[in-house]
C-alpha cells in the first residue's frame, strides 16, 4: 500500500502541474493540445541545463538540480511562445497548433540532444544524464498508519510542486489576473470592454502553461530515468488533458483526477505483482485509468462545461 | 545492377554505414560499441568514412526497408541487432556489397538460417559475461540476494540471465556463498522458441518507467545486485538504484556502464560485464581492408577475449579477492572448464554441473 | 494607384484573392518551408539543394546514381506509393471528420484496432489469395467504421468531447491489443504479432517485375477511388451537403431537419473506416505484423497532413504525397548528405506550421490588397 | 452650451466599408443626444470610437475641450466615458459583482502579504450603487444564472460605477419588455437630472420622443442632421433616416379567419434542469389568422416556438399540425407537413453563416427534387435558380448574389434570406420570433408589411415578439404569457396596450 502511495505521488503530482497548466491556458480561451510537446521540450531545456553546467561548475549537484527545474519551465514556456503565436497573432487553429507543436517538439528535440552532444560535449547521445532528485521523509507524520507513506520517501520535487500549484490556484481564484484569465476564456470581448488587454492575457497564460509543463516534464525525466530522453514522450501530456478536462476545467476536480490516474497506475502495478500475474496483463492493468476516464465522462459530461470561448480566435471587431 | 561500378577499394578507403534500431548509435552501450569500433578502423583509415543511419521506427520490417534504401552507396553495411536477422536476401542480392551482422545470424527468405559469403555474423557467448556478473554478485552481495533484470527473451538476453544464473550456483557450490536469485513470478519472460525461462523481464528494450518498477521491486524484496541487461529499460533500473541511497548496486553489461552509473560523488556499478563488440568489429573491418574478408557466422567466446568484465581501476568498485577469484572463473571459462547455461546450451542453469 | 512595393506585391500574387487561393497559399507556405530547410541545411554546412535532391532519389523521384541488386527509380517509387498508400486513407479519414466539425485524433488507435481484426480474423487462414484480400479490406473497414461510430454516438449522445474519448481510446485500444498480442499472437522471435501470410498482405512484397524486385501496392487504387468518391460525396452529394451543415453549425442543420446525430454517426463511420483501411493498407501492407504498445505515429501526422490538404480530398492526396516524400528520402538523405534525419522530420514539421498560419497569409494577403486598391 | 464631447471630421473605414464619413458632432453637457441611424449606418462605429475599441483614421475626439487619443477602453474609463454595448459585453460565469469591478478590482492583503480581490467589499459597494441607482441586483449572483433585464442593469451599473460622466447607451431597449423599458427610461432621465451627459442609441423613434434632447441621424456614414427632438415630428426623423417616407402605422384590413391549423393542447417544457419552462400551454391558430405571443423575455414564448419546431424535446401534450399529429415527428417532418420558423436567432440557428447564400436559400429543400437527384445527387442549377428568384423577390442585398457567403451579408439582408426561405417553402403555417429585433424601421416596414401580406393569403401565422407595439400592430389573437403559463388569450381588438403590459407582469390572472 505504502508503495502505490509513494509511487502513485510521484507521478500524479508532475501530472497534476502540467495539468494546471493546460488550465491556464484553455482557461484563457487558448486550446491547448501542445503539452504533451511542451512538457518534452522543458525536459529537454532541463536536461541541456543541467549538462552544461553540471561541466561547467561541478561542485554540489543539490543546487544545479532545482536550477534544472527553473529552466525546465524557460524551455517550456520558450516552446509555448510558439504556440501563443501561432495562437494568438497569426490566428492559426488552435488544434492544429497544438498538434503539429507536439511533433516539432519531438523532432526539434531529438535534432538538437543529438547535434549538442555531438558537437560541444563531444560525444554522440541523444540524451543528457541527471543526477538523482532528493527525498525526504518526514519524521513523525510518516508514521501515521497508511496516510504516512503520503510524507515517506517523497521527492522533494512534489514539495515544488504542491507549492507551485498552490500559487497558481491562488492566482487563478483570488487576483485580478486570474480574474482576467477566466473571464479570457468565457468572455474576451467583456474583459476587452473593461479596459483589459485580451491577446496580453492570453499570450501569459499560454507562456505559463508552458513552463508548468516544462516544470512537470522535468520532473518526470527526474522521477523515471534520470536522464533527458526521447523516452520522454510517453503520453503523459495527453494524460494531462485528460485530467483536466475530467476535472472540468478547475483545479481542485482536477488534482483528484491526477490521483486517480497516479493511484490507478501505482495500484495495477502492485496487483499484477501481488497476484503473480504474467507481465503481459500489466498491459490490461494500465488502461485502468484510461477506462475509468471514459466511464466517468459518461456520466458527467453533460454538466462539463469548457470555457464558453475555448478555442474561438479572438477577433476584436467581431460581435 | 550498378554495384559493380563502384571505385576500387584502395583508393576511396572503405564507405562504411552502421545501421541502428530506435536508440541509435549513441545508447551509451549495445549500438555505440559497434560503432565505436568502426571509429576506431576509421581514425587507422582516414581515407575511409562512416555514416550512422537509425531506422526510428524499430519495426523488423522497417528496419529492412532502411538497410535496402542505402545498401547501394556502401561497401560495408553494418548492422546491429536481432532486428536485422532478415538481411539474408538483400545480402544475396548485392554481393559486392559487405555485411557486419551482430548478434545475429542472416536467414534467407523462408526465415532459415545461412552463411553467406559477404556476410560476416557475430554472435556472443553472453552466457559467459552473465556467468561473471553472477560470480560477482554473489561474491558482493551483503542481503544474499541478487537479481538479473533483462529486456526482452532474445536468446542474447536469456544467455545473459542463464548465464547470471550459473555464476550464482557456481559460486554458491564452489566458492562458499548462499546466494539467492530473485525472480518477480509477473515478470517470467518467454524465450523465442515459447518457453517460459524465468527471469525479470520488462518486455522491451526502452520502457524505462517499467524498469524502475522492476527495479524498485526487486530491492524491496531485499536484492542489493541488480544485474541489468535491458537496454535504456535499464535506465530506470540505475535510478532506482540511484533513489537508494548507495544500497542497491547494478553490474552493467555489453560495455563499461560506469559513466552512467554516478550519483552525486558516489556510483551504483558495482562492475560491468562486456561483450567485446568494437574489436571484433574493427577487425573484420581490417579483413575487408586487407581482402582476407570471409563470410561466416561466429559465436565468439572468452577464448578470444570477446567476453569479460571491467577491472580496471577507478571503474568499478569490486573487492580485491573478488577480482581474484573473477580471474580464476574466466581462466575456467576461458579453457572451457565452465560452460555456462545458455539458452541453446542444452540445459538450463539448475542443471548445471561444475567438473 | 501607387506603387506598392514589390515584396507586397508578389505577396498577394501568392496569397491574395482570386482563383486557387487556398491552393497558392499552400504552395507558397511549401516554398517558405523549404526555405527555412535551406537556412538550416546551410547552418548546419551542408549543400541544400544537394539535401533536397537526395530525398527525391531516395523517394524514387529522381534517378540516383547507382542501385542496389534488382532495383531501380520504378521500385523506388513504387516504394513511394506503398508508403503514400494508408497516409493518403489516414489523412481522408481526418479531413472527412474535419468537414463534419469532429476533430478524430483516433486514427492511430483505429489503425491498430482494425490491423489486429484482419490480422486475427484473416491474416492466419489459408483462404485463397483474392479472397483473403478482399476480407482484408471488409474487415479493415468494418473494424474501423465500428470505432468511429463509436466515437460519433459518444459524442452525439453523451456530448462526450470527442478528442478526450479519441486520446483515452487509442491508449485502450494500444494496450488491449498488446496484451492480446503478448499473450496469444506473439511471434517469439520479432515480438511483434506473427507475420500474416502472403495470402493476406495487400502489398506484393518483393514482385519479381523483369529482373526487378517490387513493392505493388494493391490497395493503392483504392485509395484513390477514396479520394475521387470523398471528394464527389462531399462536393454533389445530400449526405455530403448535410454532412458540412452539421459541420459548420449544427443548430442551424437540426433546425433545417438534418438529423445531426444520423449524419455525426454516418461521418465517423466513413471516417472510421478510412482509418480501418489506413491500418490493414499499413499494418497488412508496408509492414506485415503489428509492434505491441506502438501507436503508429502517421495517424498523428495525417491530421497535420489533411490541413496542409486544406481537409479537401484532392488536397489530402497531394500533401500525403509530398510528406511521404519526405519520410521516404530520409534515410537516403541522412544516409548522402550525413546529416541526422530529424532534419526531415524538422522540416516536415516547419512546413505544417506554415500551413497552419494560411489563414493568417490570406488575411494579410487581403490587408495588402485593400491598401494597394485605396491608396 | 459647454460642449463636452466633440467630434471632428472623424472618418473610420472597414474592408471595403467607409463606416463613418468626416462627421463632425458635439455633446453638449448635461444633455441627452439620440443617434439615429439604418442598420450598418455606423452609430456603433461612432460610438465606439469615443470609447476607445477603434481609433479614428481621420479626424479628432475632443473631450472637455482638450483633444485625446482614445486608445483604449482604460483611456474612456479615465476620461469617464462608460458605454453599454449593443451586445451584452458579460462574463457568463462570473457573478455580478466580479462582472463589475473587472479591471478596476479593489485589493486588499491577505496575510498581510498575497493581494486578492476584495470580493466582500466590492459586493457591498455594488449592493450600495444599485440602491441609490434603484437598480436593484442581487450582487453575488452569477450572470448565466440571471434574466437580460438583469444583465442590462449590470452594463449600467458597470458604467456607474466607474464614476462615468458621459454614458453610452447602444440600443439598450432592444431586449426589454415595455415596463423595463419604461424604467430604464427613467433611469436614464435620473441619471441626466444627477447631471451626467448620455448618448442614446437606438431605433425606437417613441424612446427619442420621449426623453431625448437632441437627435443626430446618420445614414450610409455620414452624419445628415441634427435635430432638435421637441420641435420634430418623427416622421420627419424616419423620412431624414431612411431617405424616404416610411408609414409608420400598417393598414391592416378585417377578414373572415379559415380553418385551425396549429392545435397546441396542454404542451409542457422543462429545461435540463428540470426548471419548468412552459406549463401545460393550449391554443389554436387559424387561417389567415396572427396569433401573437406577448410576454417578457424568458417566460417560455421561444420555447412554445422551438417546442413545435421540434427544435426541443417537450415533457406532455400535443401538437396538430393540419390535422396530423406532429407531437413526435421528426424536424423535417414537421417542415413538410406545412411548417415555417423564422427562429429568434438568425446567426446561431437560421443561417450557416459559412455557406454561400444558395445553400441557405435552399437549406430547407436541398434534399428534395428538383434541388436533389432521387439518387441523392445535387442539382446545383436549380439551386442557383431558386436563389436567383428569392433573390430578386425579396430584394436581398448582396456583394457576390448567389455565392455571396452569409456571414458577409448585413443584419438585415440575413434577416431577409431568412424569411425568403421560409416564405418560399409555402407553408400554411408561419412562424416569427422577434423578426424585427434591431432592424431599422424601414426594415421593419418591409417585414410588416409581408407579414400581413401573407395573412391575406390565407396562412396561419404565430408571432412571438418582445415588442409590444409589434404584437399590438399585428395580431389578431394576442396570448401573453407569464411564467410558462397562459395568462389571457383573447381577440387583439379586446385589449389596450396598459392591460397586455399587465397580464406580462402577471398582475391579471384570468378566471375561468
Ligand atoms: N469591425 C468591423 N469590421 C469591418 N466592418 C465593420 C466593422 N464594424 C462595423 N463595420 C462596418 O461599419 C458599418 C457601420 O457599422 P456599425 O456597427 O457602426 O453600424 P450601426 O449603425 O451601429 O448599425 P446597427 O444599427 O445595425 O447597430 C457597417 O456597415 C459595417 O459594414
Ligand atoms: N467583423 C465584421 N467584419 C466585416 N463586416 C462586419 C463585421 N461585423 C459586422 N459587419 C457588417 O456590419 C454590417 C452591419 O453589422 P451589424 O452587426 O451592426 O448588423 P445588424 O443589422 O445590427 O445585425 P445584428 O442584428 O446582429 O446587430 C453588416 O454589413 C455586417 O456584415
Ligand atoms: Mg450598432
Ligand atoms: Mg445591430
Amino acid at each position: 500500500m505504502n508503495t502505490i502511495i509513494i509511487e502513485g505521488l510521484s507521478f500524479s503530482l508532475p501530472l497534476f502541474i502540467i495539468a494546471i497548466g493546460g488550465i491556464y491556458s484553455e482557461g484563457s480561451g487558448i486550446t491547448n493540445l501542445a503539452l504533451e510537446g511542451l512538457l518534452g521540450f522543458g525536459a529537454f531545456f532541463g536536461g541541456l541545463s543541467y549538462a552544461i553546467l553540471s561541466r561547467t561548475f561541478g561542485g554540489d549537484p543539490t543546487i544545479l538540480i532545482y536550477a534544472s527545474l527553473g529552466f525546465a519551465m524557460v524551455g517550456g514556456a520558450l516552446l509555448a511562445l510558439l504556440h501563443a503565436l501561432m495562437c494568438i497573432k497569426f490566428k492559426a487553429n488552435q488544434v492544429i497548433s497544438g498538434v503539429v507543436i507536439n511533433m516539432l517538439s519531438v523532432a526539434l528535440t531529438a535534432f538538437l540532444a543529438n547535434q549538442i552532444n555531438a558537437s560541444f560535449f563531444g560525444q554522440p547521445s541523444n540524451k543528457f544524464l541527471l543526477e538523482v532528485f532528493p527525498k525526504a521523509t518526514i519524521p513523525l507524520l510518516s508514521r501515521i498508519p497508511l496516510i504516512g507513506a503520503v510524507f515517506t520517501d517523497f521527492y522533494i520535487f512534489e514539495l515544488i510542486i504542491i507549492a507551485v500549484a498552490l500559487f497558481m490556484a491562488y492566482l487563478l481564484y483570488k487576483t485580478p489576473a486570474g480574474m482576467h484569465i477566466r473571464a479570457c476564456g468565457d468572455n474576451p470581448h467583456a474583459l476587452a470592454a473593461a479596459g483589459g488587454n485580451v491577446q496580453k492575457v492570453r499570450f501569459w497564460s499560454v507562456i505559463t502553461s508552458g513552463a508548468l509543463s516544462g516544470l512537470g516534464g522535468m520532473c518526470f525525466a527526474y522521477s523515471i530515468s534520470t536522464t533527458f530522453s526521447p523516452n520522454i514522450y510517453m503520453g503523459f501530456g495527453y494524460l494531462a488533458i485528460a485530467a483536466y478536462i475530467f476535472g472540468s476545467w478547475k483545479i481542485g476536480p482536477t488534482f483528484l483526477a491526477c490521483i486517480l490516474f497516479g493511484f490507478a497506475r501505482s495500484g495495477g502495478y502492485v496487483l499484477v505483482q501481488k497476484l503473480k500475474l504474467p507481465s503481459s496483463y500489466g498491459d490490461l492493468v494500465l488502461t485502468l485509468p484510461y477506462i475509468v476516464t471514459l466511464v466517468l465522462l459518461l456520466f458527467f459530461s453533460s454538466t462539463n462545461k469548457p470555457p464558453r470561448a475555448l478555442g474561438e480566435v479572438y477577433d476584436q471587431a467581431k460581435r | 545492377a550498378g554495384a559493380a561500378e563502384k571505385q576500387p577499394l584502395a583508393e576511396a578507403g572503405l564507405n562504411i554505414a552502421i545501421i541502428t534500431t530506435p536508440s541509435g548509435v549513441d545508447d551509451g552501450s549495445f549500438n555505440q560499441d559497434n560503432y565505436n569500433g568502426i571509429l576506431a578502423f576509421v581514425k587507422n583509415h582516414p581515407t575511409a568514412k562512416v555514416t550512422a543511419i537509425r531506422e526510428p521506427s524499430g519495426d523488423v520490417a522497417a528496419a529492412l526497408k532502411a538497410a535496402a534504401d542505402v545498401v547501394a552507396e556502401y561497401d560495408v553495411l553494418v548492422c546491429t541487432g536481432f532486428q536485422f536477422a532478415g538481411i539474408g536476401e538483400l545480402a544475396m542480392e548485392n554481393p559486392n556489397t559487405k555485411f557486419i551482422l551482430v548478434d545475429t545470424y542472416p536467414t534467407d527468405a523462408k526465415g532459415n538460417s545461412v552463411e553467406l559469403p559477404n556476410v560476416y555474423a557475430m554472435t556472443f557467448a553472453e552466457q559467459e559475461s552473465g556467468f561473471f556478473a553472477g560470480v560477482a554478485a554473489a561474491l558482493e552481495t551483503k542481503t544474499n540476494k541478487v537479481a538479473v533484470v533483462n529486456g526482452v527473451a532474445y536468446p542474447s538476453n536469456v544467455n545473459y540471465q542463464y548465464g547470471f544464473e550459473t555464476g550464482v550456483i557456481y559460486a554458491n557450490q564452489k566458492l562458499g556463498t548462499n546466494v539467492q536469485v530473485l525472480e518477480l513470478a509477473s515478470r517470467a519472460g518467454t524465450d523465442v522458441t515459447g518457453a517460459n525461462v524465468g527471469g525479470n523481464y520488462a518486455g522491451s528494450f526502452a520502457d524505462e518507467a517499467t524498469g524502475k518498477v522492476i527495479g524498485q521491486q526487486l530491492f524491496a524484496q531485499g536484492a542489493d545486485i541488480i544485474f541489468v541487461a535491458a537496454g535504456a529499460t535499464g535506465n530506470g533500473v540505475f535510478t532506482a538504484a540511484k533513489e537508494s541511497n548507495g544500497k542497491l548496486k547494478v553490474i552493467g553489461c555489453d560495455v563499461d556502464q560506469w559513466d552512467d552509473g554516478t550519483v552525486g560523488s558516489g556510483n551504483i556499478i558495482l562492475t560491468s560485464v562486456l561483450k567485446v563488440m568494437s574489436l571484433n568489429v574493427e577487425r573484420v573491418l581490417n579483413q575487408i581492408q586487407d581482402g582476407t574478408f570471409k563470410g561466416a557466422n561466429m559465436l565468439l567466446k572468452a577464448d578470444t577475449d570477446s567476453t569479460g568484465f571491467v577491472k580496471k581501476g577507478g571503474r568499478n568498485q569490486l573487492s580485491t579477492s573478488t577480482i581474484q577469484k573473477l580471474d580464476e572463473s574466466y581462466a575456467l571459462v576461458q579453457k572451457g572448464t565452465i560452460v555456462p547455461a545458455s539458452n541453446f546450451g542444452g540445459f538450463t542453469p539448475e542443471q548445471f554441473k561444475v567438473n | 494607384m501607387k506603387k506598392t512595393n514589390l515584396i507586397k506585391r508578389l505577396f498577394i500574387l501568392c496569397c491574395g484573392k482570386g482563383r486557387h487561393q487556398l491552393l497558392r497559399t499552400s504552395l507558397f507556405c511549401i516554398f517558405l518551408s523549404l526555405l527555412a530547410g535551406i537556412l538550416l541545411l546551410l547552418l548546419l554546412g551542408k549543400n541544400p539543394l544537394e539535401a533536397y535532391r537526395s530525398i527525391l532519389q531516395g523517394a524514387g523521384i529522381l534517378p540516383k546514381p547507382r542501385y542496389a541488386g534488382r532495383k531501380n527509380q520504378l521500385t523506388d517509387f513504387m516504394s513511394l506509393l506503398n508508403y503514400t498508400t494508408p497516409m493518403v486513407f489516414a489523412a481522408l479519414s481526418v479531413a472527412v471528420a474535419l468537414k463534419c466539425g469532429i476533430f478524430n485524433i483516433c486514427v492511430s488507435g483505429i489503425m491498430v484496432f482494425s490491423a489486429f481484426m484482419a490480422t486475427v480474423l484473416v491474416g492466419y487462414s489459408d483462404l485463397n489469395p483474392l479472397v483473403a484480400k478482399i476480407l482484408v479490406v471488409l474487415v479493415g473497414a468494418l473494424s474501423g467504421a465500428l470505432v468511429g461510430i463509436l466515437i460519433g454516438y459518444l459524442k452525439h449522445r453523451f456530448n462526450m468531447n470527442e478528442v478526450v474519448v479519441a486520446i483515452m481510446l487509442n491508449y485502450i485500444i494500444s494496450y488491449v491489443v498488446s496484451f492480446f498480442i503478448q499473450t496469444r499472437f506473439i511471434d517469439p522471435i520479432t515480438r511483434q504479432s506473427v507475420a500474416v501470410g502472403q495470402n493476406a498482405r495487400l502489398t506484393l512484397f518483393d514482385y519479381p517485375v523483369g529482373n526487378l524486385k517490387m513493392e505493388i501496392a494493391l490497395v493503392f487504387p483504392l485509395a484513390l477511388l477514396a479520394v475521387f468518391a470523398l471528394k464527389f460525396m462531399l462536393d454533389r452529394t445530400r449526405f455530403g451537403f448535410e454532412l458540412k451543415a452539421v459541420g459548420s453549425n449544427s443548430k442551424a442543420s437540426n433546425y433545417a431537419g438534418i438529423q445531426v446525430g444520423r449524419a455525426v454517426v454516418c461521418t465517423m463511420l466513413i471516417s472510421g473506416a478510412l482509418a480501418g483501411l489506413a491500418g490493414v493498407s499499413y499494418y497488412l501492407g508496408s509492414n506485415a505484423s503489428i509492434q505491441p504498445r506502438v501507436l503508429p505515429a502517421l495517424g498523428f501526422d495525417a491530421i497535420a497532413v489533411a490541413l496542409l490538404g486544406n481537409t479537401s480530398a484532392i488536397g489530402s492526396l497531394f500533401a500525403s504525397l509530398l510528406v511521404m516524400i519526405f519520410d521516404c528520402g530520409t534515410t537516403y538523405m541522412s544516409s548522402r548528405m550525413q546529416v541526422l534525419r530529424e532534419i526531415a522530420a524538422l522540416i516536415t514539421s516547419i512546413l505544417l506550421l506554415f500551413s497552419a498560419i494560411g489563414i493568417f497569409f490570406r488575411n494579410l494577403a487581403d490587408r495588402f490588397q485593400q491598401e494597394a486598391e485605396e491608396v | 452650451m459647454e460642449n463636452l464631447v466633440e467630434f471632428r471630421h472623424i472618418t473610420k473605414r472597414f474592408p471595403g466599408i467607409v463606416a463613418n464619413d468626416d462627421i463632425s458632432l458635439s455633446v453638449h453637457k448635461g444633455e441627452i443626444l439620440a443617434i439615429l441611424g439604418e442598420n450598418g449606418a455606423g452609430k456603433s462605429t461612432l460610438m465606439s470610437m469615443l470609447f476607445g475599441m477603434y481609433t479614428p483614421d481621420e479626424g479628432e475626439i475632443f473631450v472637455r475641450g482638450k483633444k485625446e487619443v482614445i486608445t483604449s477602453p482604460l483611456v474612456a474609463n479615465s476620461l469617464n466615458i462608460g458605454m453599454v454595448h449593443q451586445h451584452f459585453m458579460l462574463v457568463e460565469n462570473q457573478s455580478i459583482t466580479e462582472n463589475i469591478i473587472m479591471g478596476i478590482e479593489p485589493k486588499k492583503r491577505k496575510f498581510g502579504l498575497f493581494p486578492v480581490v476584495d470580493l466582500e467589499a466590492s459586493h457591498e459597494k455594488v449592493r450600495q450603487l444599485s440602491l441609490h441607482y434603484q437598480l436593484e441586483v442581487n450582487p453575488k449572483e452569477i450572470i448565466e444564472n440571471v434574466p437580460v433585464s438583469t444583465r442590462q442593469r449590470v452594463e449600467i451599473l458597470k458604467m456607474l460605477y466607474r464614476n462615468a460622466e458621459i454614458l453610452i447607451f447602444d440600443e439598450p431597449t432592444a431586449v426589454l419588455t415595455p415596463q423595463e423599458i419604461e424604467s430604464l427610461l427613467q433611469i436614464i432621465n435620473t441619471l441626466r437630472q444627477s447631471g451626467k451627459t448620455v448618448i442614446l442609441i437606438t431605433h425606437k423613434l417613441d424612446e427619442i420622443k420621449k426623453i431625448a434632447d437632441r437627435c443626430a441621424i446618420l445614414c450610409k456614414g455620414k452624419l445628415i442632421d441634427v435635430l432638435d427632438v421637441a420641435s420634430t415630428s418623427v416622421q420627419h426623423m424616419s423620412a431624414l433616416m431612411v431617405g424616404r417616407e416610411v408609414s409608420l402605422t400598417l393598414e391592416k384590413e378585417e377578414h373572415e379567419r379559415g380553418s385551425e391549423v396549429l392545435k397546441v393542447e396542454n404542451l409542457s417544457v422543462v429545461s435540463q434542469d428540470h426548471i419548468t419552462l412552459v406549463d401545460s400551454v393550449s391554443f389554436c391558430v387559424h387561417e389567415g389568422e396572427i396569433l401573437a405571443i406577448a410576454g417578457v423575455s424568458g417566460n417560455g414564448q421561444v420555447e412554445i416556438a422551438d417546442a413545435i419546431a421540434g427544435l426541443i424535446p417537450i415533457k406532455g401534450g400535443t401538437i396538430q399540425l393540419q390535422e396530423k399529429d406532429i407531437t413526435n415527428a421528426q424536424v423535417r417532418e414537421r417542415i413538410e407537413a406545412g411548417l415555417s420558423y423564422i427562429p429568434e436567432d438568425r446567426h446561431a440557428v437560421g443561417l450557416i453563416l459559412d455557406f454561400p447564400l444558395k445553400e441557405n436559400l435552399c437549406l430547407k429543400q436541398y434534399y428534395r427534387p428538383p434541388y436533389s437527384s432521387k439518387g441523392g445527387i445535387l442539382q446545383y442549377e436549380a439551386m442557383e435558380d431558386l436563389g436567383k428568384s428569392l433573390i430578386e423577390a425579396f430584394d436581398i442585398r448582396t456583394s457576390k448574389g448567389n455565392d455571396t457567403l452569409v456571414r458577409s451579408m448585413s443584419g438585415g439582408n440575413q434577416q431577409k434570406a431568412i424569411i425568403a426561405r421560409e416564405i418560399n417553402l409555402d407553408s400554411k403555417l408561419i412562424m416569427f420570433v422577434q423578426p424585427t429585433r434591431g432592424l431599422d424601421v424601414g426594415a421593419i416596414e418591409a417585414i410588416h408589411t409581408r407579414i400581413n401580406t401573407l395573412r391575406k393569403e390565407g396562412k396561419a401565422i404565430l408571432l412571438i415578439s418582445l415588442e409590444l407595439d409589434e404584437v399590438l400592430q399585428l395580431a389578431d389573437t394576442i396570448l401573453v404569457m407569464y411564467n410558462g403559463k397562459v395568462q389571457t388569450i383573447r381577440k387583439a381588438n379586446e385589449l389596450t396596450k396598459l392591460q397586455v403590459g399587465e397580464y406580462m407582469m402577471g398582475v391579471h390572472v384570468e378566471k375561468n
